[in-house]
């Protein structure tokens, strides 16, 4: 979960990385209250990058021209968000511009410290540029000492850029980070160095054990509902794509290999949802039932989805409840589908009031008992199909999802 | 790595992911589980029928030295019940739980390289030899012994591959998951050396999935030191690049990797130059299996 | 250097082990604003023990109650010191009190882990009922686990006990203690746990790396001013006794080779003061010879002082300018002395006006020349002995020490 | 420990307590004192004539393995310096600055334990074997070669003692002080090991002072493991008790130590107990150590 500008630099004074005078602005007559003399910087507080490109940083001389600007910014969408709040900072003439950083780099699976003595690189081709320093051991400030000399530091302004990597680094492990950023740092030539923008990345697992972060992200959630929910949640725990055909698996592993067969049988994969684990930032304690719930009713609720395709092989907890949830899901659609399909006349929405196909794959003898009971009641359904053969389960799924019969009608239209 | 029946087990925490079925299952198996440890619980009753303690010390005092331990406790708990395992001498330790912090991973492999402790996980379902012992929440029913050794990241598809094999009549020789999380104790790297070395093992089937550079790592080895066939399946060559942060690409290239690094085309690529077999399919992996046996 | 409870109970409340709803009284009318409701405890806030049995510590059901009760313990020495604070806090009702503490062990050279079912132990039997555990390595909860089952507890209490404990801990590394005790802590029935009384020990070598601790040190200097300031300044930088003769010398066990010297040749040591280490809560920069002249000036002020033993082999930074200090020492005292013993014909006090004598053992190459220089300076002046050999040194120290001609006046006029 | 005249040695930090007189002094005596390292002032200058560099690593890079380090950074950087000396592969640590934090020092020793490094110090002057290398700031001139071995936790007494000794011409195998902290590296124990096989020590004079309980291990340990005969000396005897808190008598009770523990009482009594002769001032250890070397 990332953290805004004005909540990250907050971090950076408490824990003594030099930052601007700046202040909060959350309306534009705000600024009537500055106590920051001008000029002074105002900037959009917004997620994602390329914030000064579209507009969102500015540089304002008086008050007018301040609350003018602040206006402009507030009604400006940025990557398609509109910032709640302004950060209002002193100006800074720096003589250059470093970047540092801290990243957990899964592959050596121990943090790096990053330094470049330019800012804003361009990842890509930033290999030359760009120092790092794997944290081998537990941190000592020499990690960051070893940093600032790879980045071609001496003397004094050695020493103050390691005293900040050694700051930022502290706020990494205290506040279980998976990355956390300077760019850029500003640098005088009297060696004086100032923290001019932040970024960090909380880990959403251990959001939990931080009450104040915690309360960060209980307000950022907005940002996750409805079809977002399902998205992004952690590792590959949901992937969101285009297709008809709605994926729920139990093992991210599990999930990724009935996606690919789907796609390799011709098919179109569309929300792809990993049941194993909650949502590292949900608050409420899930079962896998309740997550397998949750994830019907959302697909359901998907006009673009013509068929679920549930891919079960054993060692589910509770096998029991998981496929009560099933039914109850198959009973509630069957009751809906008649009086839906006698008003659907005329609808141009092709799926309104239709259910999806539920194609259920079950496998293992955990699941005899279940595959042989929904066998049952597939007789009774027009949706629903059981299988224990995961390659004949995805043909089904895919033979039933037929093309769309409108294309981009509310854009044409 | 001790992996005989006779090894002494413990559990130390009982999550979500660890039923009175898994407990059962592993007994029924063999496998030698002398305790739980549920802080809290001690003495008080007998949890899935097996005598529970509040430390892994008490435990030792009554059953003398614990080879593996089985880690489920809740995810914050977990690197306090690692490191209290290693305090007590245990040098095996399975961890069971998904949702680890990362940095409590760092911190417990940091003391695990120090004291030369093997851990496997997190998010494992831990490590079955079939028809000898089981670590872990593998379900049997799935497995049955043979030459086919099975390296995975997953827990499922690790189960959906060895049914495959199963109902091809090739059975099992080791099956074990290194976990699906971002940092893991144990690599690939060393349980193929496991592999090499394990009598009963004739061929070796490495199941991959996108993040990382455990697959690729592997790859380079087998050209390098492995004498036993591969054969390989990577889940995800259809999934979109979920970006971690400069984990996949841009810290890469920083680092000297390659840019396409953590996706499932770099791991089959690496695979493929090194001439391991990658199955499209997990119902293809019998059959590239004993095309490398012949 | 210790904290006063109710610091204590702030840092308590900020990690998160449980105390009681409490309020700082600066006077006995704050109680008329008293949020919390009757019955409270009113508390002495000073340093050391005994407070509760001195009568420092009352409860009160009423404000009229209360306001007469704070008049009275804010009037009450504990150990020669009054409150400036007292803390008045809800009444808890324990079923139980245990004790619990974490402490620096330096013979084990480990942090130990302390706790006992019974509070107020005596800590000469403690020995059977107080249990400890050892933190080897890294702390990790488990070692509180260790001890609460140590201490014989179980299930939901062990637990709760254990979480204290961990946060003890917890404190004890971040502000780097050398104690941190809870005594008692309440337990209730439903288990639930209380630290109604807490204390620490900042260690004082770490107290300049806490800012905060650091305003409160600078606050609390004032108890170790004028002669206390030569006193029990860390690990033997200081000691205090009631004899005639001072001694300076570079190193804790010269200093204490010295003072042993002293004794066995029947002399009294007065005030030892070790030269090597500056005291750890000194906030400015000292050098010996800073620390030389600041010891000479405090023992010549003293008036039970008669003779300055300095005890100098080689190896003091900067050589020359220790000797210019002694130099300058004798040439002022030489100065005051002759107008001084014209006006203290009469003078009831003997010592008045009269410097203490000078004996300088000085040892080593290094000061040679010094040697010679004060062996020169030793002929003009009244006060000054320069000898090389310590046994020698010392039988002279003891030789000019005469018995005071009068004793305890102040008490007995 | 390495301790011959051609062992590489550096010093990390340049405090109050290390002089230029003390390098040359080092240089002098022979000492293969190669670099110091000085965070932020590497390459700058030749500092006390020594090559300064920023890391212990830009050391190594140019000079090879590095046997030992004198640190002498300021007190709050001891464990920095201690640990990237260690990350350096450097397994002698003196540390002659005073005021390290203790729980740095205990955070330095887990460290040193798990990495078997030998860590002396701190608030000690360091090691010196007369006429062959000098580690620290003893000032060698109340040195001379000899059979007698000095072992102290003091810094001026230390050499006070030396001095007593040379005038008496029983001259010196070597002299440490493992330092006056009430947390330090190396033991006495450790020390009466190396002494006791160590060949030119025909007599050990041990030196204590009152806190903790290292002469009392030191008594057990000379009865139970040293053939060589030892003298000592206790000073502050007379010295009033410096309650730290609960270190002496009170937690001494709590996990079974005798109340009187860490005074200077103690420490005689122990030595008197295993007939170890306890000179009264320092003038008198020469004629004791005659009498034990008859």
């Amino acid at each position: 979960m990332e953290l805004l500008e004005y909540q990250v630099k907050e971090w950076f004074g408490k824990i003594g990385i030099p930052v601007l005078p700046s202040q909060r602005i959350n309306h534009p007559t705000d600024l009537k209250r500055l106590k920051i003399s001008y000029p002074v910087v105002l900037k959009s507080q917004v997620y994602g990058g390329g914030r000064a490109q579209a507009g969102g940083v500015k540089f304002v001389e008086t008050t007018i021209d301040a609350i003018a600007t602040a206006h402009n910014i507030f009604n400006l969408p940025i990557s398609g968000e509109l910032p709640e709040v302004l950060l209002a900072e002193a100006k800074y003439e720096a003589d250059q511009e470093f970047y540092l950083g801290v990243v957990l780099d899964s592959a050596v699976c121990r943090p790096v410290l990053l330094g470049c003595t330019e800012a804003d690189v361009e990842w890509e081709s930033a290999g030359d540029k760009m120092q790092h320093v794997v944290v081998e051991q537990e941190f000592s400030p020499f990690y960051a000492r070893r940093l600032a000399l790879k980045m071609g530091l001496h003397g004094v302004l050695m020493q103050s850029v390691s005293a900040v990597v050694e700051k930022m680094y502290r706020l990494f492990v205290e506040q279980d980070l998976d990355l956390i950023e300077i760019n850029p740092l500003g640098i005088k030539v009297s060696g004086e160095v100032m923290a001019l923008n932040g970024s960090v990345n909380v880990n959403e697992r251990a959001i939990r054990r931080h009450p104040d972060i915690a309360e960060i992200a209980k307000k950022n959630i907005n940002r996750y509902t409805s079809s977002e929910t399902i998205r992004n949640l952690g590792d590959w725990d949901g992937i969101e794509l285009n297709g008809k055909i709605g994926i729920l698996g139990n093992g991210a592993g599990s999930v990724m290999a009935t996606l690919d067969l789907v796609a390799n049988a011709g098919g179109k994969p569309g929300v792809c949802i990993n049941l194993r684990h909650a949502s590292p930032i949900e608050t409420s304690i899930t079962t896998f039932s309740s997550r397998l719930e949750e994830a019907l009713k959302n697909l359901a609720a998907d006009k673009s989805i013509q068929v679920i395709l549930i891919n079960f092989l054993s060692s589910i907890a509770q096998t029991e409840d998981a496929i009560e949830v099933i039914e109850n899901f198959i009973q509630q659609h069957k009751n809906e589908i008649k009086p839906q399909f006698s008003r659907s006349n005329g609808n141009k929405n092709r799926r309104d009031g239709q259910s999806p196909y539920l194609v259920v794959r079950l496998a293992g003898s955990e699941f005899n008992e279940a595959r042989k009971h929904l066998t049952k009641l597939q007789t009774q359904s027009d949706t629903l199909i059981v299988l224990e053969n995961l390659d004949e389960a995805v043909a089904k799924a895919v033979s039933l999802a037929k093309p769309t019969t409108y294309k981009k009608l509310s854009l044409n239209s | 790595m001790k992996l005989t029946p006779d090894s002494k087990v413990i559990i130390q925490g009982f999550c979500e992911y660890i039923s009175a079925t898994h407990v059962a299952q592993m007994k029924a198996y063999g496998t030698n589980l002398v305790a739980g440890v549920d802080p809290g619980f001690g003495g008080q009753e007998l949890l899935y029928s097996l005598p529970v303690f509040d430390l892994v010390e008490q435990v030792i005092e009554r059953f003398g030295v614990i080879d593996t331990t089985i880690i489920c406790v809740h995810p914050y708990q977990v690197l306090d019940a690692a490191l209290e395992a290693i305090a007590s001498g245990i040098r095996q330790i399975i961890i069971i739980s998904p949702g680890v912090p990362p940095l409590d991973m760092v911190q417990l492999l940091r003391k695990a390289e120090a004291t030369e402790t093997l851990v496997v996980g997190p998010n494992s379902p831990g490590i079955i030899v079939p028809g000898k012992i089981l670590l872990g929440i593998q379900p049997n029913e799935f497995y049955t012994p043979g030459p086919v050794g099975i390296l995975s990241r997953s827990t499922t598809l690790t189960y959906e591959i060895a049914r495959e094999l199963t109902q091809a009549a090739l059975g099992q020789s080791i099956s074990v998951s290194i976990g699906s999380d971002a940092v893991v104790g144990s690599s690939f790297i060393q349980w193929l050396q496991i592999l090499d070395e394990d009598e009963t093992t004739q061929v070796i089937v490495l199941v991959g999935q996108p993040g990382g550079g455990r697959e690729e790592e592997a790859a380079r080895y087998i050209i390098e030191a492995i004498d036993k066939p591969v054969v390989a399946y990577i889940a995800g060559t259809k999934a979109p690049p979920v970006q971690h942060w400069r984990q996949t690409g841009t810290l890469a290239a920083v680092v000297g990797r390659d840019p396409d690094f953590g996706t499932a085309q770099s791991k089959v690529a690496a695979l493929n130059a090194v001439r391991v077999p990658v199955a499209e399919r997990p119902s293809q992996i019998p059959e590239l299996v004993r095309k490398v046996m012949r």
